[in-house]
Order: structure tokens, then sequence, then C-alpha cells
């Protein structure tokens, strides 16, 4: 038996985990394009703005692949799989075969068409390499302009924030997060970031770019407006790396590769997992779900994976934001119960439909917000709680006895 | 494995555990420094919830697939593949609170100690022989017990 | 804004803000409202006058930072008039109500417990060393036939009358399910099982989830016949009938709506949230002839299977109202004396009436010897047993076995605050509040009492081994191993002993 | 300094006694001889013996030994046996002069039949008017002392060593079947004649080594049943709770056996449910008899002796079988000083009754 896994973050990792709970003995092959141990792929805007160190930004420690026989290519590049013949071709020339395979590919930043647009003049913001070339410049008293107000470019404008960098953020959309953020969550948000210096530019994009002779860029923008910038940030999108499946039959590709249940991509023993799925959130937490489960699928297990509610938390500038599920619902199809506290900069926001609990939206007062998330994922019935939900004892003694004594005796 | 379990017919809302956990996890180990010189005060990793005349102390169930480990993003939280005991290597952590989200308990908790910000959860003491909360309760309604095979 | 008032606070709570870790288990634990906690402030602060010296918030506070002071006397000091005497005058003068209190009587009369010594061997004939040796302390209760009928052992021997063991001479007095929580009767009847002697339902029934342990049981029918029913009394191994009580002798008692909660309703057959009123006389027993048509009644309603107690309170005349009831049928004679306690009694009827125990004892003991009966019945003694001195020498008075009450709810936590009739007991024990009785933990409270029982039995036994005795039944009315230590001569001859330095 | 009767005294001692359970009767020198072997157990506060089968002339007639200290004791003791009993015989018991022996009391034994008339005045059997009759010389006529009051059977005692008591009483001149003997190392007594062991009841004689820590508990159940508890002896109750146990409780000597020494609980626990039930009855009606506390004794009765130990076995106690003859004893030399051959010797176990009865025909024979 032979595991081989393209990819090397957080997918992989806990694929690794899944196989070694079934089988601790057969070799496992890891097929890494970027040149790193596998690291904690958020921790980048952290690592930028020198709160977390380069060993720190590991996702697990390096004795890792040796503990769980690993052997990993790293800076290596799977360029084809051959399905009939159950092998992988690397950018080397090499072939290696496989039993079992992983495609953990992830995804890349979307860069659009803009004028005057060139890999020299800006930035993306996804992987470790990315903020190792953002670092040297990202320096006191720059300018930024950060193109895309969703959790990467918020993240990018934090930590380029912190480092001193006078930063421009522009979105799109007619908010920040738009993803997450309601119109009031999102005014509360852009006010906060607005207070700490940051410009940001709404229902807006950009139309072009020109460097100057001072190596500063020019950035016009579709609104008309002209900013000027040392440095310039993308932060749009995501795109599954889906290239090397492209042309297999059997194989369906809807921006993302399409796998059943057990994560199975339509190809005997041939398993996705991470930001390659299609119609799955590019979520950390659901990459390393999903890992696990085909981790342990490649070992002979039969196990199904179940989709989780995307949910994401995040920190900018010292507030703290949970989404969960439809978190932006207002249309009269939903009853929402909120909680706003604008001077405290606290928000609550829960949405419900038909009696079944779907999104949640939280900022600065997130206790306990999993057993929100974990009433998202099960659809159940909160007639009975609803009174209770956003009471600030709101906890298992909330819900009927029988449930608690059953969470309690887990 | 071996977890704490809350027996709530005899749960008195003493909160005691939360006393004891608080100065099993603080440096001096001592209650008078843990909560007067380190102020500790509400750093507890078990916490009683009280709807009278119940209360009940919760704490991480140390899940089997735990989900804050799965949604960790720093890797700091890990689940011990001996002992089974999920807890937060707190040099990692970057206090991004997704593990809060992901707890289907709600038993991780967001707290900022001296600026810094660390998810406070239950370790099951797992320095000490058995932990602090069971030790310490006078009503015995928490015990550290094998239970055998999980739903 | 308080209503103005004559009465001041008893006692004072001083809290050490250096240690104080504003935990607020105090403010949690406390039953009676003193602990309060100010949120805007983050400040805790007490109100003295709410405070009963539970000890409660004292016990569970982890920081050590709690102190309860009794307070200096208010009034000027007066060797006549006590500052009690006088609190109780403005409470009354304030209420115009009867003085209610809770557990035993606290007045200083002389504790005749206090001044009887114990004998021990030395040279002419051995002690017993009970770890080396069988030391039994085993008892039985019930009527003792004899001679015993030989030549009847081979069929079931009609005649002979029901004999319960008991492996300490230490039973749990009645304290009926009402009075106090489920978790407390249930940690007397665990623990009695697990010990191998009787615990007493008092007059409240028994519950049904407790019908496990009615091997144990002594099941009491009292004037109220609470909870009385064909399945109670033949699930007991013992039926007492309850005609007095040591604290409150010749009145009844009255269990409060508050406390009926629906268990306690189901298991008393009453209504909820209707007051339990026992009334003074069983209405069926007016004299001697009706009590024996109960005894009688009871025995038939149970084939003759379960000794018949009496219980009654110590009083002027109590050996001869022993003899009457020894005479009347009944197997077991438990006397309650002057110092046992109560849920609820009026002040000046458990203070000022009845007589002390050791006294009741030794008259009684004597008058069934001298009418040639004593050993037709079994003598139980009960009423302020406060250590197993107390019961070898009630013992060696002549009871054969004792009831222990309050010192048994003493191990289960109480620290006698006296306001048992208040319902708001912070230990969880005289209470019916789901939110307190719940802090004691019948498992905790069923160890508790093992371990006291075990603790006094193993007292008893080197007591016994020291006068070089090996079973208990060679300790009963063996008055010549008691002393008496500054008694007089009416009260040397009344408990039968003699001063202690004379020989013999 | 108070005499037997007016305080409680414990004593330590030696005991010897045998049957000849053929009846065969032997005087007195070799009871004699074992029971000074054991010299070092008395301190010569006290020595006696009782010895069964001794008046076959008499036999049919109570044989009351008695001593007076005064003149006037007799007197009125002689004024109370003259109205109750017919007088077959009285006189002296005869004595020697021993150096050793301080000044005797006047010792006298009468041979009497109960009148009648005076049986059924009592309304009372004749054994118990005879009790009753004792115990009120012992417990109110001061100076007088019955020191035995059975038939075909008689004790010796007084102040000294028993062998010199033995010598005293001139115990070489009477055959018995039985002997028991005592004696005596109390630890506070003046040393009083009716002090001595054995003690008596009608027939019963019982000799003791021990202290009874239960002697409250006896004493004080004993007085319930109208035993006048005169001596404050261990012995006396012994005798008292035998004669309630097998005489008024018709008991079986062997029961009565384990009521004074019960067996434990734990041994109790374990026995067959019929066998049980019955123990277990007998320790909680007569739990107060249950003599606690280091003893030894020997109870002497017409036809038998019988030994027991408490059940801890907190004294010595020896037993041997020669031929038809049963030996007890504190101690084994005791035995082999006067039956160096014994077929089988054991020391019984802590409440294991040995009993010698004599054979039927003997029984027959010696009553006939």
């Amino acid at each position: 038996m032979n595991y081989v896994i393209i990819g090397n973050s957080v997918a992989a990792v806990h694929a690794v985990m899944g196989i070694r709970e079934y089988d601790q003995d057969n070799p496992i092959t890891i097929i890494s394009a970027e040149n790193y141990y596998a690291y904690g792929r958020p921790l980048i805007s952290y690592w930028l703005e020198g709160r977390v160190k380069n060993k720190n930004i590991l996702y697990r420690p390096e004795e890792f692949y040796k503990e769980n026989k690993v052997q990993l290519l790293l800076g290596r590049r799977a360029v084809s799989i051959n399905p009939d013949s159950k092998q992988v071709e690397l950018d080397d020339g090499n072939f290696l075969s496989y039993d079992r395979l992983l495609i953990a590919t992830g995804g890349r930043p979307f860069i659009p068409e803009i004028k005057g647009l060139n890999p020299k003049n800006h930035f993306t913001f996804m992987n470790y390499d990315d903020v190792r070339k953002l670092e040297p410049v990202a320096a006191p008293g720059k300018e930024a302009v950060v193109i895309g107000a969703g959790p990467t470019g918020l993240k990018a404008m934090e930590s380029l924030v912190k480092r001193g960098v006078r930063v421009t953020l522009v979105e799109l959309a007619d908010r920040v997060w738009s993803q997450a953020l309601d119109a009031e969550a999102a005014s509360m948000v852009t006010s906060f970031l607005q207070q700490r210096g940051v410009n940001l530019y709404l229902n807006d994009t950009v139309q072009s770019i020109e460097q100057k002779k001072n190596d500063r860029l020019d950035i016009k923008l579709n609104s008309g407006c002209e900013l000027q910038s040392d440095l310039l940030v993308l932060a749009i999108g995501v795109r599954p790396n889906v290239e090397l499946l492209k042309s297999i039959p059997g194989v369906n590709i809807n921006r993302g590769v399409v796998v059943g249940p057990d994560l199975n991509i339509g190809l005997p023993d041939v398993y996705a997992a991470g930001d390659v799925v299609a119609d799955s959130p590019p979520l950390f937490p659901h990459a390393a779900v999903q890992g696990r489960i085909a981790g342990r699928n490649m070992a002979g297990n039969n196990d199904n994976y179940k989709p989780i509610p995307p949910y994401n938390a995040l920190g900018i500038l010292g507030l703290n934001i949970v989404s969960m599920g439809n978190s932006i619902a207002s249309d009269e199809n939903y009853e929402l119960l909120v909680e706003t506290e604008r001077e405290a900069l606290i928000y609550r926001k829960l949405v419900i439909k038909e009696n079944r609990l779907v999104g949640g939206l939280m900022i600065n007062k997130i206790d306990r917000a999993g057993i929100y998330h974990k009433l998202i994922e099960e659809g159940a019935d909160i007639t009975s709680i609803k009174d209770e939900l956003l009471n600030p004892n709101f906890g298992l003694l909330s819900f009927p006895e029988p449930v608690w004594q059953r969470q309690l005796a887990h | 494995m071996k977890k704490v379990y809350a027996r709530p017919a005899y749960c008195m809302n003493c909160h005691l555990c939360e006393v004891n956990c608080i100065v099993a996890h603080s440096k001096s180990r001592n209650l008078l420094k843990a909560f007067k010189k380190e102020k500790l005060r509400g750093t507890a990793r078990v916490f009683v919830e009280e709807r009278k005349p119940i209360s009940i102390a919760v704490q991480c169930r140390h899940c089997n697939d735990p989900r804050c480990v799965a949604g960790c993003i720093s890797g700091a939280m890990v689940k011990d593949t001996e002992t089974g005991i999920v807890y937060c290597q707190e040099e990692k952590c970057v206090g991004c609170w997704t593990c809060v989200v992901s707890c289907p308990y709600g038993v991780i908790r967001p707290i900022e100690i001296d600026g810094r910000k660390l998810p406070l959860k239950c370790d099951l003491c797992k320095e000490y022989e058995e932990p602090a909360c069971v030790v310490g309760c006078p009503n015995k309604a928490l015990v550290f017990e094998e239970r055998g095979a999980e739903v | 804004m308080s209503t103005f008032s004559l009465k001041t606070s008893e006692f004072s709570v001083i809290r050490d803000e250096n240690k104080c870790i504003k935990c607020l288990a105090c403010v949690r634990q406390c039953g009676f409202d003193c602990h309060q906690y100010d949120e805007e402030n983050d400040s805790l602060y007490t109100i003295d006058a709410n405070c009963v010296n539970c000890q409660r918030c004292v016990y569970i506070c982890p920081a050590d930072a709690l102190k309860i002071y009794e307070n200096p006397k208010p009034m000027r000091s007066n060797n006549y008039w006590s500052a009690n005497d006088l609190k109780n005058i403005y409470k009354q003068a304030e209420t115009g109500g009867v003085l209610l209190t809770g557990m035993g009587n606290d007045k200083a009369f002389p504790g005749y417990f206090d001044r009887l010594v114990l004998n021990a061997s030395q040279v002419t004939n051995p002690s017993i060393d009970p770890l080396r040796e069988p030391m039994e302390i085993r008892t039985y209760l019930g009527r003792r036939t004899e001679p015993i009928a030989l030549q009847k052992q081979k069929e079931k021997d009609k005649t002979q009358t029901p004999i319960v063991p008991i492996e300490t001479p230490i039973m749990f007095a009645g304290i009926s399910y009402g009075a106090i929580s489920h978790q407390a009767f249930e940690a007397l009847a665990r623990a009695a099982k697990e010990f191998g002697t009787m615990f007493n339902t008092g007059e409240g029934g028994l519950p049904k989830d407790l019908y496990q342990y009615g091997d144990n049981a002594i099941v009491q029918v009292a004037s109220g016949r609470f909870g009385v029913h064909s399945d109670y009394l033949n699930v007991g191994r013992i039926i007492e009938i309850k005609i007095g009580q040591g604290a409150k002798p010749g009145i009844g008692g009255h269990l409060p709506g508050e406390k009926i909660t629906e268990e306690i309703s189901t298991t008393r057959m009453i209504p909820e949230g209707t007051d339990a009123l026992s009334p003074a006389p069983h209405h069926d027993i007016y004299s001697i002839e009706d009590l024996r048509q109960l005894i009688f009644t009871l025995k038939e309603a149970t084939r003759y299977e379960k000794p018949i107690s009496v219980k009654i309170s110590a009083v002027h005349n109590v050996a001869a109202i022993a003899s009457g009831i020894a005479r009347a049928g009944a197997d077991i004679i438990a006397v309650d004396g002057f110092r046992g306690g109560t849920g609820a009694a009026p002040l000046m009827i458990r203070d000022h009436v009845g007589i002390p125990i050791e006294l009741a004892i030794a008259a009684i003991d004597q008058r069934l010897r001298d009418e040639g009966i004593r050993n037709s019945v079994t003598l139980v003694a009960a009423g302020g047993f406060r250590c197993s001195a107390d019961v070898v020498k009630a013992i060696a008075l002549g009871a054969d076995a004792v009831y222990i009450g309050t010192a048994a709810l003493i191990a289960l936590g109480c620290h006698l605050c006296q306001k048992c009739y208040t319902g708001k007991c912070s230990w969880g024990i005289a209470t019916q509040d789901p939110y307190k009785t719940r802090r004691l933990n019948p498992e905790l409270g069923a160890e508790r009492l093992y371990n006291l029982l075990r603790g006094w039995s193993h007292e008893i036994k080197e007591m016994l081994g020291g006068m070089g005795i090996n079973s208990i039944e060679s300790l009963k009315g063996n008055r010549l191993h008691l002393r008496g230590v500054g008694l007089n001569e009416v009260e040397l001859n009344l408990l039968g002993v003699k001063h202690a330095g004379e020989a013999i | 300094m108070f005499r037997e009767g007016e305080y409680r005294i414990p004593s330590g001692c030696a005991i010897s006694g045998f049957i000849n359970k053929d009846g065969h009767r032997v005087d007195g020198s070799a009871i004699v001889k074992s029971i000074a072997l054991m010299h070092e157990r008395s301190n010569g506060l006290g020595g006696g013996f009782a010895a069964y089968g001794i008046y076959p002339e008499y036999k049919d007639y109570y044989a009351l030994h008695l001593l007076f200290e005064d003149k006037e004791s007799r007197n009125q003791v002689e004024e109370l046996i003259k109205d109750n009993f017919y007088i077959e015989v009285e006189d002296r018991i005869p004595s020697r002069n021993v150096k050793s022996i301080g000044k005797a009391p006047m010792l006298w034994r009468y041979f009497v039949t109960p009148r009648l008339s005076k049986i059924e005045e009592a309304q009372d059997t004749e054994e118990n008017f005879m009790t009753e009759l004792v115990m009120r010389i012992n417990a109110s006529v001061s100076g007088a002392y019955v020191i035995s009051s059975g038939k075909n059977m008689g004790a010796f005692k007084g102040v000294g060593y028993p062998e010199d008591i033995g010598e005293f009483y001139r115990l070489d001149e009477y055959k018995a079947y039985s002997w028991i003997a005592h004696g005596r190392f109390p630890t506070n007594t003046p040393g009083w004649w009716g002090g001595a062991h054995p003690f008596t009841l009608l027939d019963w004689s019982v000799v003791h080594n021990g202290e009874v820590s239960s002697y409250g508990a006896n004493r004080r159940f004993l007085e319930m049943y109208n035993y006048k508890i005169t001596l404050q002896t261990d012995t006396e109750v012994i005798a008292y709770a035998i004669d309630l146990l097998v005489h008024h409780h018709k008991l079986p000597l062997e029961l009565a056996a384990k009521v004074l020494a019960a067996p434990f609980w734990q041994e109790i626990d374990r026995l067959p449910a019929q066998e049980r039930e019955l123990c277990t009855r007998l320790r909680v009606v007569y739990g107060s008899l249950l003599l606690n506390g280091p003893f030894s004794i020997i109870v002497g009765f017409n036809g038998g002796i019988m030994a027991l130990n408490d059940r801890l076995k907190l004294r010595p106690l020896a037993a041997a079988c020669y031929k038809s003859t049963l030996y007890v004893a504190s101690e084994e030399a005791a035995i082999r000083e006067i039956c160096p051959d014994v077929e089988k010797l054991w020391y019984p176990k802590g409440g294991e009754p040995v009993i010698g009865r004599l054979e039927e025909e003997a029984q027959c024979r010696l009553s006939a």
C-alpha cells in the first residue's frame, strides 16, 4: 500500500493523521510545491505583523513527518495524473506510483485583468512566500492599497497597519466583508476601521495601475479616484487548483472538483480534500475535517463528510468578528434576533428560518458561539429555546434537560 | 479515556471548581497569589452554568474528533494521541477564536490576559494526577472516570 | 426602608479583604441572604442581622477569609435577665407570636453523662484488645421470650417474637422526610444499610424510592398518620408508634405547607402545599388500653412479624409509663430525653419540659427489673448522644441501644444554628429548597454517617475491652462500671451508681 | 476492712476436680494433693472443697453445713431451722487443729427435711422453699452463713491454704465419687470463712478462677429472679445463673454453658439454620448471663461435674481422662500429680464445656 498526497497544507496534514488512525505502517508521500513544511496558512498575516515567528508558523512540529513515516517532496509539483497506471508525474520527470491518492492542491489567488498590472507591481496574500516578499517593503510610513475587503484583504490590511503602513481598502461590494457582514455590522466595522486611519473605498475597484519613477504606484479606481501607493495587494478571491484533474474522464469539475460523500472524485482510489473541492467553503476547519475523513477512507475506512456550515472567526485590529452560516440574511423570510450595543462595538445577530437557526453574526461578544454553530449544523428546531438564545446566560442549561444531560455525558 | 463528568444532582453552585482550576493553572499555584497578584479571577477553564435550582460545571469534553483542533489555524490546539487530552499550546496560539466558534459545547472561552488573547479550556490538569476541579469539589458533583465507549 | 426593631444582630461576619478573592461562593451558599454582592462596585458586604452562624460560608470560602463572631451582648449584663431573655421579649413584643426554635435543648442544665465515669481493668483481669480479639457489639431489638422453647425449635414457633439485629447499638433517630431533605433522609438510610443498623423514618412516611432500605427501616406511626399504609408498615423491619418527642413532650408537630413539595405530599399522603399538622395526642389513644389496641392492630396488620416500638418522651413518671407500655405488648420502648432534637418546637417547651435521658434510662431499667419484666422489652434511649462514651454510659445504665439524631445531622454538616424551622438550612439538611438540598450528596452523607458509626463503634469496643468485656450485653445495666463524680446522694441512688472513689 | 458480702472482691485462684463416673467413691486425700500442687496460685486467704456422695446414710436429707461466728447467730438459725425442718441429726463438723489456720468459726451440720406444712404455707416447691430459706439465713442472720445445703454432698471451706483446709476438715475421712477444690488468691479481703469457695446453692457448688467483668449485668439480671446476692463474688452469681438456667428454665447443662460462655456471633452466623436460631435466641434472651472476662470454673452437682472456660480462654483449664475418671484442673500438673498415667489429656477450648456424669448404673446404685 502506497499513499500519495498532492499538496501539503492543512488537508494533507489531517489526511496523514486520518490514514495513521487505521494504518500505521504503509508509506505516505507528500508532494509539496512550496518549499516549507506545512504551516498555518492564515498565520501569514500574523507573521507579517511579527507576532508569529518562523518556528511557530509551522502547523505541526518538524518531527511530524518522521513520526508518521511521511516522505516529503518539497518544491516539487505534480504535473499529471494517470489513473490507469496509478501514477503521478512530477515536474522533475519522475513518476510516483500510488495505491491511494489525495488531491489537496488547495487554491490560488484570483488575479483579475487590470490595466498595467504585472507580477512585479502587486502582491498577493496567500502563502508564506507572499508575505516574505511583502515584509521588506512594508515599512512604517509606507502606503498600501489593498484590493478586496474580504477576510484575506482585512487580515492583510491589519498586518500592514500594524507594521505602520497606511492602508487604503478598496472593495467592489457596498460594504466590507460582504459575504459575512450585514449592513449594520459592516457599518460598525467600517467606522471602527476609519477611526483607526484606514481609508475605505466601497463600490469601487481598480481600473488601472501605473508605476511611477519613484517606485510608487498610481492607482486609478473605477469611480475615478486616484490613489498613490507604495504597494498594492490583491485579495479578491481564491480559485481552486484543479488543473491536474481537468482532462481526466470521469472527473467533474465545477470550479472545484466534485466529490462524493466519501470524498472520492470519481476515480478509483483518488480522493480530494480542502479548497480544491467544489461547493465547499474555502475555509480552514472544513479542509481539516475533509482531510481527516479522506485520509481515513484512503486507509480503508468508510466515513462520510457531512457538509459543515461555513464559519469564520476574524480578528481585525482588536475587533473580534464571528460569522456562521447565513449571517447576512435580512429579508422577511428570516426571523432575526439582534442585540446591538454600538458604543461597546457589540453586535449579536441570529438568523432563524422556519424555526431553525441558519446563521449567526457576532462582534466582540462571542462567548459560546460554538453552540450556535452546532445548532445551525444540526438544523434542530429551536422553538423552545428561542427566547433564551441571546440571553446572557445562554448555555447548555437553556436546552431541555435530556439534551444537556446527554451533552454532559459525552 | 478518563474524563470529568458533572453530576448535576449534586452540583451546589459554589463555583469552587472554577477557583481550584484557576489556582491549578496559575504560576504560583497559590490561591491568594493567583487571585491577588496574578489577577487570574475569571480565568477558569471550567465554568458553572446556573439556572436555579440547577447548576452544572461545564468543561471540555475532549471529543474524539475535536472541531477545535480541526479549526485551529495555528496548530496550537491538539489532541494528545496517547492521553486523548485536547489542549492548547499557548505559545503557538494567535488568538483567532476559531476554536471558540468550533466548539459545539461552547466550553472554550475567549479571554484576554495581560493583553494576550488565549482560549481557555480544560486540559484535564494534565500536569496533575487528577483534575483540580474534581479534587476540590466539596460535593463530588464532578468525577474523573472512564465511562467506556462514547455515543 | 427597614422597620424599627429592638432586635440586634447576634453575629458579625468579618471578611478579611486581604484574603477574599471575590469568588462569591459565600453569596451563593448563604441560606439566609447574609452575604451580598454589589456588581456595580464589584464589592461584597454582609447583612449581619441575617446571619445565624450556620458556618456554611466559613466552610465554603476557599480563601479562609470569613470569620463569624458572636456580637458582644448589647445589653447591660444581668445575672438574672439574660441577653436571650431580653431578645426573646423584644421579639415577642414585636410579633406577638410563640417563640420557635429548632434542634435540641441548649440550656445549661447539668448533664449526667458528664458526671459519670467509666471503669477499666487493671491486673486482676485483663483488658481485651479489640484489634486482636472478637469484640461484639451486635444487639438484638425486640421482645425476649423466655425460657427458650426447646422442643419447638423444629417448627416455626409462633409465640416467638421477632427480633432484629443491629451491628452496633447505635441507630438513627426518627427524623421525618419533610423535616429533612430527601438527600439527608437517603444518606441516613444508606448508612444504616451499609453498617447494618436501623434508621427511623420519623413521622413523614417513606418515599417509594427508598423502599430498598426497608430492612433497615423503623417505620413510624405518629399522631398525624402521615404516609401510613399497608405497604409502608410491611416494608419496614420495625414499627414505631410515636407518642412523644424529647424536644416537645406533650405537644404535636407542624410542618409548614411550603415544605410540602410534590414528593413529600405523595409520601405523606396529604395535598401539596398544605400544612402537615400532627395532633398532640393520637386521637385513638387516650389510655394505655388504647395503646395496647394499636400495638396489636399493627401486629395483626403485619402478621406478628415485626417488633412494635413505642416512643415516648422522658417525663416525670416515665418509669411507670414504660412499665405500662411493656405490659401493653410493646417489644421496644424508645425513650427520648429532654435534649432530643426537633425540626421545630416552641422554645419554652423545648427548654423546660421533660427530664434528662440518663435519669430516665436508670429509672425505667430499674423499674422494669423490679417488676421482673426488663427482659421482655428492648429499651432504646435517645436525646442528645454526643459521643460514644455517652452511648456506653447509657448502656451501662440500662439501655439496649440508642438513637442518634442530632449527632447524625452534625455528621452531615449541621452546625446547630437552630433555624431548621425556617426551612432555609444552608447545609441542605433541613430544607426542601431544591437549590439547597442538592448540597447534600447522599453518597458522601452516607459515607460520613458510616464513618461516624464506625468511629463510635470502635471507641465503644475500646472502652468495652478496657473493662475486660468482649460483648456489649455484658455492659447492659452493668452499673458497676460506672461511677458518679460530683453527684449527690439522690442522684447516685436514681442512677444506681456509686460515687467515684467508692470501690464497690 | 470489709468482708465478703460487703465488698466486691475480684480474685485469681486454682481449681481442681474429678469425678469417678463409675460411682467409685474415694477419700479426699487425692483432691487435696492435687490442689496443694498449685500452692502458688493461692495466697492463704481461702481454700475449699465440695464432695458428692459423702453422706449415703443421709442421702434423702438436706445436709446443711453452717458456720456461726457467735452463739447468738447459732441460736437464731437453729430457731429458724427448727421452725421449718425436722432435724434428723445435728453435730459439729469434725475438724483437726491445724497450726497454720487461724481461729475457725463454729462449724455445724444438720441433716434435715422441710416440714410439709411450711412448704404449703409458702406455696412453693420444696426446692424453692429450701433456696428461700438458705438465702434468708445468709441475708438476714448476721454471723451465720450456709456453706452448703444439698443432699448427699457437702462443702468444706475456710481461710487458709487449701491443703491446710483439707487437713482441718479431715477430708481423708470422707468418701465421694466427685470432688472439686479451690485455692484462693483474693486481691483484697480479710479472709472470711464464708467467703471462700466453693459457693453452693442446694446441690450446686461452684469453684472459680477469674474475674467476671459482666458481674453487674449478671447480678442485676439474677436479682430480677429474686436471687439475693449476698457475697458479691463472681462464684455466687455463677451458681445462681446455673440454678436459674438449669433448675428453673430447664435448659440442659450444655445449653446453659452456651449461655455462660456464649459462642461468638461470627460462629453463630455460620451455624446451620436451626442451630443458629437456637443459639441466637439463647444469646438474645440470656445475654445478661453471659460471663464476660476471664474465668475457669468447675461446677459440681448431684451426679456430675462441669468445667468451663470463658470464651476467649483467658484463664487456664486442663482436662484428662483415666479409665472412668474425668479430671479437670487449672494446671495439667495438678492432674498428673494424682493421675500420672492419664489416657487422654486436652485443653478445652474457650466456651467448650467439659461435662462428666455418673454412668446410669452408678446413678441408680448411688440413689438406691
